[in-house]
């Protein structure tokens, strides 16, 4: 444990490190999908700030701050990580660097990889330098995961993999993917299952995006044909991808939760909308009650990912009960945006007008609820898992 | 109380109406507009003017038939079901209803027009983002005997394809409503791009000409003649926005009898089952809202305000709540563009705003019912 | 048909009628269960006005006012009906006698009950001389309403009649019952029921009120030892009560769902809300918004029970459909009354406090989504009869 | 930011306190209780005075256990669970807070009596159906060297049995905190006869005496000494309702897992299923806003207000939805007053109105996030 003096002493070098680094741009502003920074070959930085900002942190491990320094990152202990959080916040600096490399296969390989694993794919997602995808749903299996059909045959030093992904968010711009393989077409449907490593530049594989409702193209389907996938590159032991898998789901609904305030940067909602309405306009009534219970649900949320972090830290994890955090706050992220529409208004309604993306990130949003499981998935093992309930 | 169950002849209409529509505008063919990039099929246009449709609200000695808004609600939600895009709502209701409670030998020679889909209107009447006609800034100089119009315009539907516009000003001593081409000079339309594909335009006045010819009523007393082409419209809209959700719910009912997860399908699951219920539990009480206002339009014009707010009311609560659960329980699947029921939950936001959102309809309805 | 001349006709003589013959104490208020005029040999009229309203109303058959002349009603059609409401809506009249012979046992006889069994039974309910309960539930069969245990055993001219009923409504104040008893045991469960009608002061019926959360004790248990039921006592054939019962349900739903309205006397809800507030209180956001979505479904709901009732006219009766309004009914009411309950503050926490029956009224509405078929029943009717989801 | 997960002390606490009122105060004591018309055990009050629950806000220079507010709010979770029956708020939590915000003498002594259980308070603020402190009405008149107060109280809670009364009335240049027997000449108490069946109580003061020494904190200005108190009660209040909503979902997942239906435990229902867990979720939400006041209160209690709004507002909430799903999945069995999931529903009905309720808690948190 540290002293109150060292912690209050990381807080002002930290701070002092972020006013001479953070650049101006990379402050304030409503945060959205479009404004993340991915990193990765194929990533077209929006700004030199962008890229500054992403660089300069990534040289003091601030992209993944609680991550081991010999990885890539800064080592910060929760205490840190929450004064960590505070300062970025009383600025508004943007996270600088988002992928699902930190959020999902980082966390995975601290867990489940080999020293030599952490150490060769790690720091490249730290740096920015290469982006991942996920590669989990088939066609046939959505919420039912476990029945993934894509197939990887052992031929000695590799598996040939054969078969295709759907929802691969991002496929198209990442450099690799992580996915779930049946290795073991005899095992229990979860028990033959490997967690796969695959280079998207390898001969085979193919991604093309799926034009969603929002117009945005984030998901993809990806094929793969004759892939050769050396044995190396596997996590955790072969046919049991699935606990790896449901290790990453976890870490997913967290990220996706956001804990209710995802994209929005920490900002009350009502004074987005007040933002929203224009120039002599009240809320109204309705909209207004909507919005504070809106406002009560999100910063008791918020309030929920950081106790379950404490408890992490503590030693004793979340396991099923983040289906809860996962449940709740990709349904509030929806109502936030319902709200947003709202008050928009008849602005709301232009793809691209005065109000920008609104309307292409409340349509996204409804993807929240179902991807890395949908609500009802979360529900039912709440009830299964926590409560005991059903058969 | 009138009398809430459809005529034999609302029956009908409606049956003749989705033979019509699932023949020539299923959602297939709004799809394969909005992939043209067009909001107007002049086309079918002119088919529903010789069936009828364009004229349902003319007067029958002025060449329409005359059938009434509950079957100007009938004819709507039918083509809500399948999200057809058509000037119906701006030309054959509102404008029809405005043109028609002024007795004059213009308003009826341009009632004929729109019985035979020879002219198409649009309603410029919203300012901000929210509807709120009372506040009307727009302004009409007195310049002789006419005006001169000048201010901007926004989500004018149908605004940007329209023949003629019904434009909302400020005149001395009250709101004066003008009926003006829309190729007139000063006046610059921009295509809005809608979330729902359909035409909408901000249009700018820039010292637009208006003869004493051009008001439609009388000066200074728009809301003659705008409130019941207003409210007429909000009518058809809640039936359009009814029939959407029973469009967006049959799509859903029916994903579920077929999408088969963990081994069974999707609609064995219970927790399913009671929200498909309870959402058409939802849809019922609607329907009997939606065929309210329009009996009360037909019967009792003067006192049909609280009626016509509520059908709206519940309209944009059950659709919001249609297509979120439709886009909920088909899933991924649902994202993609490449399946139609993300098209009703784009056209369900656009018309929950259009002409007055739950909030100004729900407070409508509490004005009228004492608090 | 009736002509337009007609009607008004029907209307003004009707309007005099009322005029002349409702007791100006039997107008306006807010109607609640306590003031019901239920009838019966054991009622007690809480006022003399409330005793000549029903026998005057009685007289013109207006207290079923759509039942057949000959059996105590006034024989209105629909269109009459209608007048017959607006014109007692409009001096805010309230209803001269309400009761579950009228609400049910009735439109049960109307329909099943041969034209002895009409003349015997329907005009002393008409009159409000014999009062109904009813026999379904036990304390096994509750939702699943079919599998009633109660058991009559075929003695020739009698059954004898032994077992326990549950949440038998006012039954310590009903002159007779009528009860779903199982006659055949060896039949499958819906085919060994018959619908008996028991008087309740024959030898071997024991009933006592059940205590509810409300304080109220409208619920009893009754118990049947050994009771004789003579042979004509049934409704309908041996063994098929169970069409009895289904046909009744229906009715019983629509009472229990009252449009949304039921008890409200058709009152605006934010009127009440306003005066419960007191003076210089103004609704508070949260409040106004509930209340004004509590209006609009209110309004909406009891309009869709006018369409079904014209719909019956029209010979399309609604079926499984009532489901719908008995679920949407009882759960509006039920938010109603939290609305109430709130806006009545800490004056509507105290038993019969300065807002009188409140607190009881609030806690028996939550009553309404479980009697007569849960709301969970009436969803899975919905979804299985009307969508055709499930196996 | 605080840290949210519980310390070993506070878990320890917590069990001591559940193996204490499993055995003194299952919800059968608090049956028990009611049944013979009493709202106060005086036995368990000074037993858990002995454990130092009275004291639990008094510092140790008075004799208190001194534990803090996270610690007062998991004794009210606990007691909440089982329904308990206690001065615990009034005295322990409100009063306490109160009188430790004044430094004096007398202040002091007062803390030493409430830490013994020797004393019970009760605060009378309210005096319309809604909690507003800032419309206080009642008047203190300066009269020589003291004041003589007149006015009405109403939903006191606690006060029909109370020794002393904290009141709060207007003087010269703002409002005053007054504390007083409860048994002083002028006061008149009328007992409610509450749904939760717990004290209340109006209380008419009719130009009682009162001294500058009867004063807590400075003339004029009580909120200094109120404020505080008022926010640690609602804290507590808060956990309380937390408890007491676990409470009932316990009661409905046993009954959920024992009661059969069409052949199958109610349990093996999804749609149930779904609502348990949503209400489940529901709960450990509010969880994370219980701790998190605490803490505040604990470690920065200038600015605590909006996480205590916040605690209250999801508290009351989260109650309502437990109590009425509670009642709704017990079914008919559950409108008995023989079962005990009726008295949940009824304290969290005044749990929700006392020291104000969601809507007024709601506005707190949105006027401080700006809106």
């Amino acid at each position: 444990m540290q002293s109150n003096q060292e912690l209050e002493g990381f807080r002002v070098e930290l701070r002092d490190w972020l006013e001479a680094n953070c650049p101006a741009e990379m402050r304030g502003g409503e945060a959205s999908e479009s404004s993340i920074c991915w990193g990765g070959k194929n990533f077209e930085f929006a700004s030199d700030a962008q890229r500054d900002w992403m660089e300069r942190a990534a040289s003091k491990g601030y992209t993944v701050p609680t991550w081991p320094v010999e990885y890539g990152g800064a080592g910060l202990n929760r205490a840190q990580e929450k004064i960590f959080k505070e300062e970025m916040d009383r600025i508004g600096a943007r996270s600088p660097l988002d992928s699902f490399g930190i959020w999902m296969l980082g966390p995975a390989l601290l867990h489940f990889g080999s020293h030599e694993q952490k150490l060769h794919y790690l720091p490249p997602i730290a740096r920015g330098e290469i982006r991942w995808c996920q590669g989990y749903s088939e066609p046939g299996a959505g919420s039912d995961l476990a029945s993934v059909q894509t197939k990887g045959e052992d031929k000695g030093d590799h598996w040939l993999v054969n078969g295709q992904k759907i929802w691969t968010s991002y496929a198209d711009k990442a450099d690799w993917i992580f996915a779930l393989i049946r290795t073991d077409r005899e095992a229990p449907k979860h028990k033959g299952i490997s967690f796969l490593l695959i280079n998207m530049e390898d001969a085979g594989v193919e991604t093309r995006p799926i034009k969603l409702i929002s117009g945005a193209s984030v998901f993809c389907e990806t094929f793969f044909t004759d892939v050769k996938v050396p044995k190396h590159q596997i996590v955790g032991t072969e046919n049991r991808g699935w606990d790896v898998a449901k290790y990453l789901l976890t870490h997913e609904r967290e990220m996706i939760s956001g804990g209710g305030q995802g994209l929005s940067g920490g900002r009350a909602l009502g004074a987005v909308l007040n933002e929203s309405l224009g120039e002599g306009q009240e809320m109204e009534t309705t909209l207004r009650a909507d919005a504070m219970r809106c406002e009560v649900d999100a910063l008791a949320t918020g309030l929920t990912l950081e106790r379950y972090k404490d408890q992490a830290e503590a030693g004793t994890g979340a396991g099923d009960a983040s289906a809860m955090l996962k449940y709740m706050g990709t349904e509030l992220n929806k109502q936030r945006h319902e709200l947003l529409m709202a008050a928009g208004g008849s602005d709301a309604l232009e793809w691209d007008g005065p109000l920008g993306n609104r309307p292409a990130d409340w349509l996204r949003t409804k993807a929240n609820s179902i991807e890395g499981g949908t609500s009802e998935v979360m529900l039912s093992i709440v009830s299964r898992r926590v409560l005991g309930l059903g058969a | 109380m009138a009398n809430l169950v459809m005529t034999e002849d609302e029956t009908m209409l409606a049956d003749a109406a989705r033979g019509f529509l699932d023949k020539s505008a299923p959602v297939k063919a709004f799809r394969d507009l909005r992939d043209a990039g067009k909001t107007h099929d002049a086309k079918m246009w002119k088919e529903m003017a010789d069936m009828g449709w364009a004229g349902v609200l003319v007067p029958e000695s002025a060449g329409g038939s005359d059938m009434g808004h509950a079957a100007a609600g009938v004819l709507a939600h039918e083509m809500g079901k399948t999200l057809v895009v058509s000037p119906f709502l701006s030309t054959a209701v509102i404008a029809a209803t405005a043109l028609r409670n002024v007795s004059d030998a213009r308003a009826e020679k341009a009632l004929a027009a729109i019985a035979t889909g020879d002219v198409t209107y649009a309603l410029a009447v919203d300012e901000t983002s929210k509807f709120n006609p009372e506040a009307t800034s727009m302004v009409a100089t007195r310049e002789g005997n006419g005006f001169r119009l000048s201010g901007k315009k926004t989500f004018v539907v149908d605004g940007a394809l329209a023949d003629r516009l019904l434009v909302l000003a400020k005149t001395d001593d009250g709101l004066t409503l003008f009926d003006i081409p829309a190729d007139r000079a000063g006046i610059t339309r921009n295509a809005q791009n809608m979330i729902d594909a359909r035409d909408s335009a901000r249009i700018d006045f820039d010292n637009v000409e208006a003869t004493g010819e051009d008001v439609l009523g009388q000066v200074d007393s728009a809301m003659s003649v705008l409130k019941p082409a207003i409210e007429a419209g909000q009518a058809a809209l809640a039936a359009e926005m009814a029939g959407l959700s029973a469009g967006a719910f049959g799509m859903t009912v029916a994903y579920l009898k077929e999408r088969k997860q963990f081994g069974t399908v999707i609609g064995n699951f219970q927790a399913l089952q009671h929200r498909a219920a309870h959402l058409w539990c939802e849809i019922e009480v609607t329907a009997s809202a939606i065929v309210n206002a329009g009996r009360l339009l037909d019967e009792d014009p003067d006192n049909a305000i609280m009626a016509v707010s509520l059908a709206k009311a519940r309209a944009t609560s059950t659709a919001q709540l249609a297509v979120q659960e439709g886009v909920q329980m088909h899933g991924g699947i649902g994202m993609t563009d490449a399946y139609d029921i993300g098209f009703y939950m784009k056209r369900a936001r656009v018309g929950a705003e259009w002409l007055g959102d739950y909030g100004y309809h729900a407070n409508q309805v509490a004005k009228h019912r004492g608090f």
